[in-house]
């Protein structure tokens, strides 16, 4: 006589068991991997290339200096020097036909904080943070590529670096919540 | 953000209730300044009003001698604030910063204890998501975040407009920049009822009012919450004629 | 056991033995494996009737409960009719009411079984059964009323990227651990006596049901150490639930008490609302076993009316306790002159919703006052299911005077407001009411609802003595 | 374990006196007390059947439990305000009685999860003495399981009938858990 | 300026909606939802992430407040106080502070167009075929064209009159609600009566210890509220914090101002100009010297009785007058709309003259400011016109007379009567959805402009200037104006609407006042300052004392007394004005000052009243009077003469949208045609009677009437 399977033994429950199983991991996974992938950009920007030939972050993006956000270059400063020189890559076409048509290039942002968070580039500028700590070295990356590491205990963790008298002020929640 | 290690500051605010007429411009300037959904007549009427200010009007005395009593009644930024400890996600937190009382929308759960034990009533809850239709909702203040439905949120003091102006004093290296900064309120209140500044400044004009006013109280002060608004008690006779 | 009866001679004897029997259990002994089979007969007894509840029940859950709840997640909480100033309704009320009934289980089967009340015996596990489901509608609350509750992992302590923990200064982190430490030890603790019944039905079931009371059963063999392991384990239980229970429903107080809302903050609260609590969950203890001994095969044997009178007494003297409470805090806030307070408390007793409050005070005093000292409407099961739902009403409106109608009238008036409750909110108590009655009903067929070897150690113990020339009830500590 | 077959002497569920009055002729005839063991429907104490106190962890167990549980309310309480102190209604960062309450419920909880524990795991260990079972165990009966060396067994047996026992030799051992 | 501001591209945040939503609800990386649109060419003046700041004057009544208003990125995000500006000096009331979100209206209208009168078939037109249009009606018989403007002196008003000159056209009239209510025409009236200048004049509130105000709702809506409640601030108090200044207001229902006072005396509608005569006549007799021949036939006890004020109160009263140091008598919209109205006002200016320092000053004015007010005299006139036929084409800008005219005028069957009506509305309001043609401005935060302020302490033009790009297909009235008067050759030789105020800026230029804000050699200068400003004003004050001309004030007529069953029925204007802002959520939501309520009308009632006719707060009434009737719910109001009841304006729109649709009722339904001596609409004399309906709707009130009131209210 042959003991009756217990439940758990039964195929159709076991496969559906690690079908729901491969499903969440697999979506967790598919979630993790999409986020840290770069988006589609209207224009595959090299940032390698102009910071290799010299280019300060902030000629194109100088808004840091004076205001809370970083700003994206127009198409007229990406035109100032780019209808100077030869085009090498098809894919100054794309910037030249934005040029001509007058559209906004429709940069898709990388660095995109929620809503609820203030962040501001000009305090940090200032305290001479350099943007490769928070936007990694982009004389690496084509297009900007997504930071893994943007959290509220990596803000804290570095503000909690600058003293302990200026770890109130940088904890506070008003410093970047309002 | 260069140096940082001047003493925090106290922001304080003293309502001039003598001076008070009651009109209201400092309720629309609140919520202009500061995104505030208008909730439409059905809400209002429920109560829901997203206000982060309100006139309070009582009457006083018998027709003919009749008359209103005005309080505008806002967050009082209480520096033992019956808000704080209850919630039970740190969403309403004290500044040590700012020496007011925080509401932090990403952190809110919803719970609603904070406004439950609010003396003053000055929270609000988002009861649903309130759209503003398109293209009213290019007017938003970039400065202040919109809230979502389920959290609670109420009058800040402005604190975007404090953290501007510390970081244009400091990036600037002018700390005169820091003080002129006033609220929303402060800054429509056409008879300058409404009064802002640092309580910490000697030279803030209205610490004296705020200490030393004869006829300074605070709301509630019984339960022991400390307050940041001192109201000064209007309609009576002082200093002149009759 | 029966072997006193040698004692007896006489007609008299003999009448006066059987009405003893017939009026307690602990004297009407049974073989035990008639009672086992008595309880496996009403475990498995399903009629179409109780189908037709059972998915009633679990429609109603189904919609009222978790249709309305989705609903209210996906468009905001602003279908519920909170308002501000009122920003706890009929959840908060329902939520206290829960944990209140949930005081039963642990009252019936911790306090008495400490005190050694022989009574208790054939219904500790059904009042247990109540604490637990009752903690489990309770518990829903909590999450039901938060404005985002897809955050509400915020309020669990637990290692995060922020550097960001609950903050444990608050009580509804306390009320989240309070409950959950409930929730978990009342669990456990109508697991251990389970034990040995499992076995039992574990011996008498095939298919599906064996193998589950199998694995639950723990191989239960009844040994001499396993007996002494468990009833070490259910003294620790007993003993240490207890303060547990008290600190469950003292925290929910506080959740009002710590607060600066007039009509709130008072020192009683604690106490206050842990007798409101016995009280109600006592009173849910007897129109559930009413329920139960109407319905369920066998339970008249079980369920006497010795029980319905000895819980009423019970009731009389919580419901003098919790009147002695409201007295005392309603006597005393009144007295002390605040101005707010004051007026809350004429607005309770004059106001628009004052029907709630004297509803609370006809069914929670005048009600059980002016029956329970009768001992034939105590003994009086249909009579005492009448009443203990009116003592649960009352309590209902305790909590709803407590809650909306004190909030909506605070310090500035200028700010009062009336809450009406909205047919969601309303729609989601009875949800939970039903998923309580669903629950009930499922684990009335799945679990042995009358603790056999409990009774049967009480039959044992039972005897008759005499003295002088009657005969009277004596029990003999077996432990 | 034991290899020896097992014997189960059966009383009626009034036959405490009996079963009593048997243990101790099992333990004349020199079946050592590990070797018996008794089951019963019903709680019988040790000094019912004049039986050697069984001894039980659970308590310990669940006095390690709630000094864990402790320990851990106190970690939760005051290490996060450690890293990250945020001050609330002007409370102090350590508040002592809001603590106890914490304290307390996670005391409890250590101590109630880790009699369970304490139990489930004395369940699952190892026993001494004879492990069989009858179901008529939950009819009220009360049995003895022993197992003893060949040559008493023919005495006892006797004995054992002649105070009402109901014997079974050479009983099975069964699995009953999981 | 134009030119740069209309290549200014937006940086337009077009997912930050679903962003935000994303986010907060914690799913999901944003940036696969979010595209960002730079600039394409960066404007100079603009900086991404900094706010820029424009100068320019609110638009929502005539007061003329200079506002700065705060853009990031082209939206316009606040408007606030200017600093600078004489009249607003920072402050800001609730109307201008939703500018924005009349800007940013879903409802307006977002080109030309085309329609069926009363809202049948829309048809797109472009701004040539506008233009096109326009200028054929120009170009017809200049005699039968006509021009409704509102009462804003600005440049299109000048720009009209100029434009009617050079055709020949008759000249614009005019109609403003809230001048209306504050009886403006007859203020001015009384003005030249009484001091031989027809202008505003400019009361000195805040050096006077005593100010008796009749009628005057000063610190909500009269000549310029946001002055008045500056210099009522200086009155209330000294530099020092001391309280200073006593405030009586004369009127039936406690407006803001009443509620500010310190006394309150609830006179009979009507019966204002006899106290002040009383009153007059008593401070003369007080302070000895002979009664000025304009109170010398004044029966005090007739006042008193009339008025319903005991004589020991009205002496009392006249001894303060009498014995302060400057004491002002103001002439407010409550005491002049009535048939005894212009005689009224005559009555309280002259009371004037009887203080020690004289309060009244009159600023010298410019030529414009003597064209003709706006009044209902010349409505009427107008409406005649039209339903005699003799007028061919309407054109309509910054008034809704279908609503706020009284509809006992017959303003809609003489619409009806016009063969074509062109509206130049920005919002679909009653007026514009009945006029064949829509060809919509730009709202005031888009346009170019000037304006100049009249109850100012000095002289100002306020600058209008625009401060985002236009949302939507609009055109500048004065533009449209401009290219059809050159399509019809008429001879108006201004290249735009910036030339046209350039060419109005130039006196200035050349008069280089050397007290002016700023002085500039030439126009480019002078405009940019004009508009980084604000406006041009002098940097201090320049007021002419007004000195009273001893004639004797005709005999004020006592008001008619009141017949039984009927009330007195008093319109005011709060936060709606004219009623053009009423489809701004804000404004709605933002609470009445003293009734709390919000988003709808309601009738204040006397207590006692109300129980005769055993209503309560949130009953519906039927309000009925000679010339029409409407419902609306009561609220119960403890402030108001029993005899009286009254409602705000501004609500009861059928149209403009849909926050204002559909709610409340319009009093003007119940408004006689009327005028008074001035040609003013005598608004409170309407009378009239009161049924409860039995239903009951609630008003949406901040207040708990409970608390406030007590169980039962």
């Amino acid at each position: 006589m042959t003991r009756p399977k217990p439940w758990y033994k039964h195929g159709g429950i076991i496969t559906g068991i690690v079908l729901l199983l491969l499903i969440l991991i697999g979506g967790a996974a598919a979630a993790l991997v999409f986020t840290q992938q770069s988006p589609d950009q209207p224009i595959q920007f090299p940032h390698r290339t102009h910071v290799l030939i010299g280019a300060q972050c902030q000629y194109c993006h100088p808004a840091v200096a004076f205001s809370a956000e970083a700003g994206l270059p127009s198409t007229d400063k990406c035109w100032g020097c780019h209808q100077q020189i030869e085009r090498q890559s098809e894919q100054l076409d794309i910037l030249a036909s934005y040029v001509e048509s007058g559209e906004p290039i429709p940069w898709v942002p990388v660095a995109l904080l929620p809503d609820f968070i203030h962040f501001n580039h000009l305090t940090h500028v200032d305290s001479g943070i350099a943007c490769e700590t928070c936007h990694g070295d982009v004389s690496q990356m084509t297009v900007a590529e997504p930071q893994t590491r943007w959290n509220m205990g990596w803000c804290l963790e570095c503000h909690s670096r600058t003293g302990e008298e200026n770890f109130v002020r940088l904890s506070d929640c008003a410093t970047c919540h309002y | 953000m260069a140096q940082v290690t001047e003493q925090p500051r106290k922001w304080g605010m003293v309502i001039d209730l003598d001076l008070c007429t009651g009109c209201n411009a400092c309720v629309t300037a609140c919520a202009m300044e500061n995104n505030i959904h208008y909730t439409g007549e059905d809400e209002v009427a429920y109560g829901r009003g997203l206000y982060w200010m309100r006139i309070q009007r009582y009457w006083h005395g018998e027709y003919p001698n009749v008359g209103p009593e005005f309080t505008p009644m806002l967050c009082q930024q209480c520096g033992e604030a019956p808000c704080e400890p209850v919630c039970p996600t740190y969403a309403s937190v004290h500044s040590n910063e700012e020496q007011i009382n925080l509401q932090v929308y990403n952190r809110c759960i919803g719970t609603r204890y904070c406004a439950n034990n609010c003396p003053y009533h000055a929270r609000v809850f988002n009861f649903f998501d309130y759209e503003i239709p398109a293209p009213m909702n290019a007017y938003l203040n970039p400065d202040v975040t919109v809230r979502s439905r389920g959290v609670m949120e109420k009058c800040t003091f402005c604190v975007h407009r404090l953290v501007h102006a510390r970081i244009d004093a400091d990036t600037q290296g002018d700390p005169s920049l820091e003080n002129e900064v006033t609220t929303a309120c402060a800054q429509a209140c056409p008879t300058n009822a409404i009064m802002f500044g640092d309580l910490t400044d000697e030279n803030s004009p209205i610490r004296t009012l705020f200490e030393r006013s004869e006829r300074g109280f605070q709301i509630m002060e019984e339960l022991g919450t400390f307050p940041s608004i001192t109201y000064l008690k209007g309609g009576g006779v002082y200093g002149g004629r009759d | 056991m029966a072997a006193e009866t040698s004692y007896l001679t006489g007609a008299r004897a003999d009448l006066e033995q059987s009405e003893l029997a017939e009026e307690h259990l602990m004297l009407d002994p049974r073989p035990r494996e008639e009672m086992n089979q008595m309880v496996m007969e009403a475990m498995t007894t399903t009629t179409p009737v109780y189908w037709a509840w059972v998915g009633g029940l679990a429609l109603i859950v189904a919609v009222c409960l978790f249709g309305v709840w989705g609903y209210m997640t996906a468009t905001g909480i602003g279908i519920t009719g909170i308002r501000r100033p009122v920003f706890w309704g009929v959840f908060i009320v329902t939520f206290v009411f829960w944990i209140g009934i949930s005081h039963a289980g642990t009252f019936v089967s911790a306090i008495l079984r400490v005190f050694k009340a022989e009574f208790r015996r054939p219904f500790t596990r059904a009042a247990e059964l109540m604490t637990t489901f009752g903690l489990a509608g309770g518990a829903m609350y909590p999450l039901i009323h938060l404005g985002r509750v897809w955050t509400f992992y915020y309020m669990v302590p637990y290692p995060n990227a922020r550097w960001l923990w609950p903050n444990m200064r608050s009580p509804l982190v306390w009320d989240f651990l309070a409950i959950t430490t409930y929730l978990l030890s009342s669990t456990i603790y109508l697991y251990l006596p389970l034990i040995p019944d499992l076995a039992m039905a574990r011996d008498r079931t095939t298919g599906l049901r064996h193998r589950i009371y199998r694995l639950l059963a723990l191989g239960w063999r009844g040994t001499e150490a396993e007996w002494h392991r468990l009833r070490k384990a259910i003294n620790i239980f007993a003993f240490a639930i207890i303060p547990v229970m008290f600190s469950v429903h003292t925290i929910v107080s506080w959740d009002f008490a710590v607060g600066v809302v007039a009509g709130w903050h008072s020192t009683i609260f604690g106490p206050y609302f842990i007798i409101g609590a016995i009280l109600s969950g006592v009173a849910a203890v007897v129109t559930i076993l009413f329920v139960l001994r109407s319905t369920m095969r066998n339970f008249k044997y079980f369920i006497r009316p010795e029980h319905f009178d000895a819980l009423g007494k019970l009731l009389l003297v919580f419901s003098m306790a919790w009147a002695y409470f409201f007295f005392n805090e309603y006597l005393l806030s009144w007295y002390g002159g605040e101005e707010a307070v004051q007026r809350i408390l004429t607005l309770h007793a004059t106001g628009p919703s004052a029907w709630v409050w004297y509803l609370m005070l006809i069914c929670n005093v005048a009600i059980p006052w002016l029956t329970l000292w009768n001992r034939r409407i105590r003994r009086n099961p249909l009579a005492m299911f009448f009443i203990t739902l009116a003592i649960n009403v009352g309590m209902y409106a305790e909590r709803y005077t407590i809650i909306p109608l004190t909030l909506g009238h605070q310090r500035m008036p200028f700010d009062w407001g009336i809450y009406n409750p909205s047919i969601f909110e309303i729609s989601i108590a009875i949800g939970t009411m039903a998923m309580f009655c669903l629950l009930y009903l499922l684990a009335s067929r799945a679990i042995p609802l009358i603790p056999v070897w409990e009774v049967q150690e009480g039959q044992m113990a039972h005897s008759l003595k005499k003295v002088g020339k009657a005969h009277v009830p004596s029990v003999t500590e077996l432990e | 374990m034991i290899t020896e077959p097992i014997h189960l002497a059966l009383f009626e569920e009034d036959q405490i006196n009996e079963a009593a009055e048997a243990i101790s002729i099992l333990r004349s005839q020199g079946v050592p007390d590990r070797n018996i063991s008794v089951i019963s429907g019903v709680p019988l104490s040790e000094h019912i059947l004049g039986r050697p106190m069984s001894w039980s962890r659970v308590g310990l167990i669940g006095l390690v439990g709630a000094v864990a549980g402790f320990l851990a309310a106190l970690a939760i309480t005051y290490l996060p305000v450690l890293i990250y102190p945020l001050n609330v209604g002007r409370m102090p960062v350590f508040p002592i009685p809001t603590t106890l309450v914490v304290v307390f419920e996670l005391t409890m909880l250590g101590l109630l999860i880790s009699t369970l524990l304490g139990v489930f795991v004395e369940t699952i260990t190892p026993s001494y003495g004879p492990h069989g079972y009858d179901p008529r165990i939950a009819h009220g009966k009360i049995g003895i399981l022993f197992t003893c060396p060949p040559e008493v067994d023919c005495e006892s047996y006797d004995q054992l009938v002649a105070l009402g026992a109901e014997l079974t030799h050479n009983l099975q051992e069964r699995k009953l858990w999981p | 300026m134009k030119s740069k501001i209309s290549r200014r591209d937006f940086l337009k945040l077009s997912g930050a909606g679903l962003a935000t939503a994303g986010v907060l609800t914690g799913c999901g990386p944003t940036s696969r939802y979010v595209v960002r649109q730079p600039y394409s060419s960066m404007p100079e003046f603009g900086q991404t992430g900094v706010s820029t700041y424009y100068a320019t004057t609110c638009r929502d009544c005539t007061a003329g407040c200079g506002i700065i208003v705060r853009t990031v990125e082209g939206r316009a995000i606040k408007a606030e106080g200017n600093p600078a500006h004489p009249v607003s000096r920072g402050k800001i009331c609730q109307r201008a502070l939703t500018a924005v979100q009349g800007l940013y209206n879903p409802d307006r209208i977002t080109g030309p167009r085309r329609q069926a009168r009363g809202g049948g078939s829309v048809e797109e037109i472009d701004w040539d075929q506008a233009v096109e249009v326009v200028g054929q009606a120009l170009q017809g018989n200049a005699g039968s064209l006509a021009f409704l403007l509102g009462g804003t002196p600005d440049h299109l008003f000048d720009l009209v009159t100029e434009l009617a000159e050079a055709l020949g056209a008759p000249p614009p009239v005019r109609y403003s609600t809230l001048q209306m209510f504050e009886g403006r025409s007859t203020l001015i009236a009384a003005t030249e009566a009484v001091y031989g200048t027809p202008a505003v004049p400019h009361f000195d509130m805040a050096n006077s210890d005593v100010v008796f105000s009749f009628g005057a709702n000063l610190l909500e809506e009269w000549l310029s509220p946001l002055a008045y409640t500056r210099q009522f601030r200086q009155f209330r108090q000294d530099a020092a914090g001391r309280r200073t200044g006593y405030l009586v207001t004369f009127e039936p229902r406690q407006s803001v101002t009443g509620g500010s006072s310190d006394l309150w005396v609830p006179v009979a509608p009507g019966s204002e100009g006899l106290v002040a005569a009383a009153i007059g006549r008593l401070a003369a007799e007080a302070r000895g010297g002979g009664v000025p021949p304009a109170f010398a036939g004044v029966d005090v006890n007739a006042a008193a009785e009339a008025s319903g004020v005991p004589v020991e109160t009205l002496t009392r009263l006249a001894e303060m007058f009498a014995t302060a140091r400057q004491a002002t008598a103001l002439p407010g919209g409550n005491a002049l709309g009535h048939a005894n109205g212009l005689e009224s006002a005559v009555a309280i200016l002259t009371l004037n003259s009887l203080s020690a320092a004289n309060p009244v000053s009159i600023i010298p004015v410019e030529e414009e400011a003597s064209a003709p007010q706006g009044s209902l005299q010349a409505v009427q006139e107008l409406v005649d016109r039209m339903r005699s036929g003799q007028v061919s084409t309407l054109f309509i800008h910054g008034v809704n007379p279908l609503f706020e005219l009284p509809s006992s005028l017959g303003f809609a069957e003489a619409l009806a009567q016009v063969p074509q009506v062109i509206s130049f509305a920005s919002f679909p309001d009653e007026t514009a959805l009945a006029s064949d043609y829509i060809l919509p401005d730009h709202t005031g935060l888009e346009s170019f402009g000037y304006q100049r302020v009249q109850a100012a302490d000095r002289p100002v033009l306020s600058a209008m200037q625009p401060v985002v790009v236009p949302l939507y297909n609009t055109r500048a009235t004065a533009d449209v104006l401009l290219a059809a008067t050159q399509q019809a050759g008429a001879g108006l030789d201004y290249t735009d609407e910036v030339a046209f105020i350039q060419s109005r800026l130039r006196p200035l230029l050349d008069a280089n006042d050397p007290d002016g804000l700023f002085r500039a050699d030439e126009m480019p200068t002078f405009w940019a300052q004009f508009l980084q400003y604000g406006g041009w004003w002098t940097q201090s004050p320049r007021l002419e004392p007004a000195e009273a001309s001893a004639s004797g004030g005709s005999a004020i007529r006592p008001p008619e007394p009141l017949q039984s069953g009927q009330l007195h029925f008093i319109a005011y204007p709060n936060k709606l004005g004219d009623g053009s802002v009423a489809n701004r959520p804000w404004i709605q939501e933002t609470p009445d000052p003293m009734v709390t309520a919000t988003w709808n009308s309601y009738l204040l009632i006397h207590p006692d009243t109300a129980a005769g006719l055993g209503v309560r707060t949130n009953d519906v009434v039927l309000v009925r009077s000679e010339h029409g009737e409407l419902e609306t719910s009561v609220y119960v109001y403890p402030a108001i003469r029993p005899d009286t009841v009254a409602m705000p304006f501004g609500q009861g729109h059928t149209e403009l949208g849909r926050w204002a649709a559909g709610r409340g009722a319009n009093p003007a339904v119940l408004f006689p045609p009327q005028a008074n001596g001035a040609g003013d609409l005598a608004f409170a004399d309407t009378r009239v009677t009161l049924s409860a309906t039995g239903r009951r709707r609630p008003l949406a009130l901040i207040e708990s009437l409970d608390g406030v009131y007590g169980e039962g209210h």
